[in-house]
C-alpha cells in the first residue's frame, strides 16, 4: 500500500463482506421457501426475502466497487486520495441507509414503507431490484455524485493511466444509467423498456467496464506484466463488451410489446456478447502465464483468474443458451432465467470484488500476502463457494428445462404451481448446494482472522 | 515509376494497427450472424422475399456496389502513394475515397426517401426489417469510415505521415475495406439472389 | 503493392459488378444466375481481401480469419438458398 | 506482438464504436418510440383505475413473486395474461380476496392485502389493461 489514503478501502471492504453474508442467509430463506412454501410466513414472506437478497447483493457489489476504487485509484494515479474524510463521511451514510431500507423492507408491511417514504411524491418503487423508497434512492444518487467528485478530483491531480479512465467512464456510466430509476411512466410498456437501461446497461455494460479496470489492475500487480500491454487488451476488451452489449440490450425487448425488430437484433448482439469474457478469460490466463514476479498471494491469482473462467461461463454461455429470440420465447419467465442470473452474477462481480479484497485486505494489514495457513483455507474456499454456484446453476437450469416442458412445450401443458411441484427435487438440491456455498463463505471469512508466519508487505 | 514492391517474406501481421483488425473481425462477425439470419428468414417466407425484392431498386444497389469498389481503390492507391513518399497524392486519394462515401449515402439517402415516402418502415414486414437493418447498418459503418478516412487525411495533407510512417493510414485504410468487403457480399444476397 | 495491379484489379471488380447486375435484371430468378451472382461475388470479395486488404503477403493467422469468414458467408447464404429450392 | 498494437488506437477505438452504437442505440429507441403506441394500448391508460392499480401493484410489491410479461421474481405465476386464464376481471378479484390470512400451511400462498372493492377494481382493471398489450404472442400458452 504506497498511499496513506487506500487505507480508506478497508471499511468498504468489510461491509461489503457483511452484506454478503447477510445476502447469502435470505437467499438460503427463500431457497427453503421454494421447497417448504410457508416457512417464516407471514412474518417474512417472499417477496420481503428477495427485496432483502437482490438489493444486499447489488449494494455489496457496489460496495465493494466504491472500496475498489478508493484502493486503486491513488496507486494508479501515484497521488493521495482527494479526501479521505469524505470517502470515510459517505461510507457511513451508504451503510447507514442500506441498513435503514432493509429494516424498512423487514419491520413494516411494503405498501406501509411507500406511504412512509414519499412515494406518492414520486412513485418509483415496488420494480424488481430498484425497491428501495424514494429516499433511499437519493441517498444512493448523493453518495454516488460525491464518491465519483472523490475519485475524479484524485485523477484529475495525479498521473491518467488507461486503468484510470476505465474505471471512471464505468462509475460515471453506472451513476448516469441510474438516474433512469426514477422514471417510472404509467405505460408498461416504456416503463419497462427505460426499466432496462438501469438494469441491462449496468450489468452488461458499465459495469464490465469497472470489473476490465479492477481486473486488469490485479493482474499488473500480481503478474507484474508491464502496463502498456495490459492496458492494449483492457481497451480491446472494454470495446468488444460495448460494441455488442450497447445494442444487446434488445434481448430484453422480445415480449414486453416493444416493436418485433429487436429480436432480430437483441438476438444478434447478445448472442456475441459472450466474446468478450471470452478474451477476458485469455487475458487473464495470458498475463499470469508470461508473469514476470511470482507474488507471494496466490488467493487473489486464483479469483483473478477464476473471475474470467466464471464470467465466461455464467454471463457468457449460460447467457447465450437463452438469449436467442425462437428460444427466448419458451425460456423467458422461467427458471433458466434465474440460473444464468446466478452464475453470472457471482463470476463476473461477486469473484472481481472478492479478488480486489483479497490482494489488498493483506496489504492494508501491513503483510505481502497472508500466511500459508491463511491462503490454503480462502483456497478451499473459493473452490466450495465456485462449485456450489455451478451446482445450484445446473439445478435451476434442469428445473427450468422441466418447467418448459411441463409448462409450455408439452401438449397438455400444466398450470404453473402443478408444474412447481414437479421440479421440487431441484429446488431440494439446489437448497443443499446453498448450504455448501454458506460454508464456504464462513471459511472466507474466517480466513481474514487466520494467522501464521506472514511475509511483511 | 511504379517499381513492384515484391512482398517480402510473410509478414507476421497485417497493415494497420492490430486494434483495428479485431474490431474488423467483431465487426465481420455481426454482419456474418446478420446474414445468416437474412438466409434463414428468407429460407422461411420465400414467397414474401421473392415479392419484396423486386420492390427494391437494384439500379442505385449496382452503383453503390460500383461507388464503393471504387472507394476501396482509392485508398489502396492511397497507401501506395505513401510508400512512394508522395504525401500530397495520397491527401488526393484519400479525398477520392471520401468523395465515394458520400456520393454512397446520398444514394442510399434517395433510396431510403423513396421507401419511407412509401410508409415502408422497420415493420411492414420482416423482408424489409431485415433489409433496413442491414442495409442501414452497414451504411452507418460507411459513415464511421469516412469519418475515420477523414481524420487520415487531415493528417496526410500536414504530413503527418512518411514512406517510413505511415500505420494510421494503413488502419483506416483496412477499415474501409472491410466496409467494401461487406457490401460486396450483402449486394448479391440482398438485391441478386432470387 | 504496385499501382498498375491495383488498377488491374479494380476494373476487374467494376466489371464483375456490372456483369453481376446484367445476371441479375435478366436471368431473375433461376438457380444458375444465383450461384453465378453468388460465384462472382466470392471472386470480388477475395480480390479485395487479397490485393485491397493486402492481406496477400501476411502471415496465415491473420489471413486465415478473413478468408474463413468469406466463406463461412457464402456457406451461410447458399445453405438455405439451396434448401429453399428443394 | 506489442510494437504492431497500440493502447492509443485501441482507446481510440473505444470512443468510436461505443459512440457509434450508442448512436444506434437511440436511432432505435426513437424508432421504438415511435411504433410502441400501435402496441401498448395506451388509451386504456385514460382511465384513472388502471393507473391507480399500477400503482398499487408496485406498492404492495407484487413483481417480488410474479412475473409481469416474464419480467420478475418465478416463485408465483405469470400475471401479464392471469384476466385471460381466469376467464374475468371478476375471477381475479375474486381470487386476490379470498387469500387465506395464516396462508396455507406447507404451501407457498399469497398474502392477504385486505383490498377495498374499490383497490380491487383497481388491480383487476391494470391486470386487464397488461392483457391486451400486443407482447408479439407471448406467452406460449394461458398457462403463461
Amino acid at each position: 500500500m504506497q498511499y496513506s489514503s487506500q487505507a480508506v478501502a478497508k471499511p468498504y471492504f468489510i461491509a461489503a463482506i457483511a452484506l454478503f453474508v447477510a445476502q447469502i442467509l435470505f437467499g438460503l430463506i427463500m431457497g427453503l421457501q421454494y421447497v417448504w412454501g410457508d416457512f417464516l410466513f407471514p412474518h417474512i414472506p417472499f417477496n420481503v426475502a428477495r427485496m432483502v437478497h437482490t438489493n444486499a447483493l447489488i449494494v455489496w457489489l457496489l460496495m465493494g466497487f466504491m472500496g475498489a476504487a478508493y484502493y486503486l485509484v491513488p496507486e494508479e494515479s501515484e497521488t493521495e486520495l482527494y479526501s479521505p474524510k469524505l470517502a470515510i463521511a459517505l461510507f457511513w451514510i451508504f451503510l447507514i441507509a442500506a441498513a435503514l431500507t432493509v429494516v424498512g423492507y423487514l419491520a413494516v408491511p411494503y405498501a406501509t414503507l411507500a406511504e412512509m417514504t414519499g412515494n406518492d411524491l414520486l412513485p418509483t418503487m415496488g420494480r424488481e431490484f430498484l425497491e428501495q423508497p424514494l429516499i433511499t434512492k437519493g441517498g444512493i444518487v448523493v453518495v454516488a455524485l460525491a464518491f465519483l467528485f472523490n475519485i475524479t478530483m484524485t485523477v484529475l491531480k495525479g498521473r491518467k493511466t488507461a486503468i484510470n479512465t476505465v474505471l471512471l467512464v464505468g462509475l460515471w456510466g453506472l451513476a448516469l444509467f441510474f438516474l433512469f430509476s426514477f422514471v417510472n411512466p404509467h405505460n408498461v410498456v416504456r416503463d419497462k423498456f427505460y426499466w432496462w437501461w438501469v438494469v441491462h446497461l449496468w450489468v452488461e455494460g458499465v459495469w464490465e467496464l469497472i470489473l476490465g479496470a479492477i481486473l486488469a489492475f490485479v493482474l499488473i500487480k500480481i503478474t507484474g506484466v508491464d502496463r502498456e500491454v495490459i492496458e492494449k487488451w483492457l481497451y480491446v476488451i472494454i470495446t468488444l463488451t460495448l460494441v455488442t452489449g450497447i445494442l444487446g440490450t434488445g434481448h430484453h425487448y422480445f415480449w414486453i410489446g416493444t416493436p418485433e425488430f429487436w429480436q432480430l437484433i437483441g438476438s444478434v448482439f447478445s448472442a456475441l456478447e459472450p466474446i468478450p469474457f471470452f478474451a477476458m478469460t485469455l487475458f487473464a490466463f495470458n498475463m499470469v502465464r508470461r508473469r514476470r514476479r511470482d507474488h507471494p498471494n496466490k488467493a487473489a491469482t486464483l479469483w483473478a483468474l477464476g473471475t474470467g473462467v466464471m464470467a465466461f461461463l455464467g454471463a457468457g454461455v449460460w447467457g447465450f443458451l437463452h438469449t436467442l429470440a425462437p428460444v427466448n420465447y419458451y425460456t423467458h419467465g422461467t427458471q433458466i432465467t434465474a440460473a444464468h442470473g446466478h452464475m453470472a452474477f457471482y463470476g463476473a462481480y461477486v469473484m472481481v470484488n472478492l479478488a480486489i479484497i483479497s490482494y489488498a485486505m493483506p496489504l492494508m494489514r501491513g503483510r505481502a500476502a497472508n500466511s500459508n495457513k491463511a491462503q490454503v483455507a480462502e483456497i478451499w474456499a473459493f473452490w466450495l463457494m465456485t462449485v456450489s454456484i455451478v451446482l445450484i446453476t445446473l439445478f435451476l437450469t434442469a428445473a427450468g428445462i422441466l418447467q418448459v416442458w411441463l409448462q409450455r412445450l408439452s401438449d397438455n401443458p400444466l398450470p404453473f404451481m402443478v408444474a412447481q411441484d414437479q421440479v421440487s427435487l431441484f429446488y431440494w438440491m439446489r437448497e443443499w448446494s446453498g448450504l455448501v456455498f454458506l460454508i464456504g463463505l464462513v471459511i472466507y471469512v474466517w480466513s481474514f482472522f487466520i494467522r501464521g508466519e506472514e511475509k511483511a508487505a | 515509376m511504379t517499381a513492384p514492391a515484391v512482398p517480402d517474406a510473410r509478414q507476421p501481421y497485417p497493415p494497420g494497427d492490430l486494434a483495428i483488425w479485431v474490431f474488423i473481425l467483431a465487426e465481420l462477425a455481426v454482419f456474418l450472424v446478420l446474414f445468416a439470419a437474412y438466409a434463414f428468414a428468407r429460407l422461411k417466407h420465400l414467397a414474401l422475399f421473392n415479392e419484396m425484392q423486386l420492390t427494391l431498386d437494384s439500379r442505385a444497389g449496382m452503383l453503390n456496389t460500383l461507388l464503393l469498389i471504387t472507394g476501396s481503390w482509392c485508398v489502396a492507391r492511397a497507401v501506395a502513394a505513401i510508400r512512394a513518399s508522395r504525401a500530397r497524392i495520397s491527401a488526393r486519394w484519400l479525398m477520392a475515397a471520401i468523395l465515394t462515401g458520400i456520393g454512397f449515402l446520398i444514394v442510399k439517402a434517395f433510396e431510403y426517401g423513396a421507401k419511407f415516402s412509401a410508409g415502408i418502415d422497420l415493420e411492414t414486414n420482416l423482408f424489409y426489417t431485415f433489409y433496413l437493418s442491414l442495409t442501414m447498418f452497414h451504411a452507418m459503418h460507411v459513415a464511421l469510415g469516412m469519418v475515420i478516412l477523414a481524420f487520415v487525411w487531415h493528417k496526410a495533407r500536414r504530413g503527418g505521415y512518411s514512406a517510413a510512417d505511415h500505420r494510421g493510414m494503413e488502419t483506416g485504410a483496412s477499415y474501409w475495406h472491410m466496409v467494401d468487403l461487406v457490401w460486396v457480399v450483402l449486394f448479391p444476397l440482398v438485391y441478386v439472389l432470387r | 503493392m504496385s499501382t498498375r495491379r491495383l488498377d488491374i484489379v479494380w476494373l476487374g471488380l467494376m466489371a464483375a459488378t456490372a456483369l453481376t447486375w446484367t445476371i441479375g435484371r435478366n436471368c431473375g430468378a433461376s438457380p444458375l444466375a444465383a450461384s453465378a451472382a453468388l460465384a462472382i461475388a466470392a471472386l470480388k470479395a477475395w480480390a479485395i481481401i487479397e490485393d485491397f486488404m493486402a492481406l496477400r503477403g501476411v502471415a496465415f493467422a491473420w489471413r486465415a480469419p478473413v478468408l474463413g469468414w468469406l466463406l463461412a458467408a457464402l456457406a451461410a447464404i447458399l445453405l438455405p438458398y439451396w434448401l429453399g429450392l428443394r | 506482438m506489442s510494437s504492431s498494437f497500440t493502447t492509443a488506437t485501441a482507446r481510440n477505438m473505444f470512443y468510436g464504436g461505443t459512440l457509434f452504437f450508442l448512436l444506434v442505440f437511440l436511432a432505435l429507441t426513437y424508432q421504438t418510440e415511435r411504433s410502441i403506441p400501435q402496441r401498448d394500448r395506451h388509451e386504456m391508460l385514460a382511465d384513472p383505475k388502471v393507473v391507480a392499480g399500477k400503482k398499487l401493484w408496485e406498492t404492495n410489491n407484487c413483481i417480488g413473486c410474479h412475473t409481469l410479461l416474464g419480467e420478475g421474481a418465478y416463485f408465483a405465476p405469470e400475471l401479464g395474461n392471469v384476466v385471460k386464464r381466469l376467464g374475468s376481471e371478476e375471477a381475479v378479484k375474486a381470487f386476490i380476496q379470498s387469500r387465506p390470512k395464516e396462508g396455507i400451511p406447507g404451501r407457498r400462498s399469497m398474502p392477504q392485502f385486505n383490498f377495498t372493492d374499490q383497490q380491487l377494481d383497481e388491480i383487476a382493471a391494470f391486470l386487464n389493461y397488461v392483457s391486451q398489450i400486443d407482447t408479439a404472442q407471448w406467452p406460449p400458452n394461458i398457462q403463461g
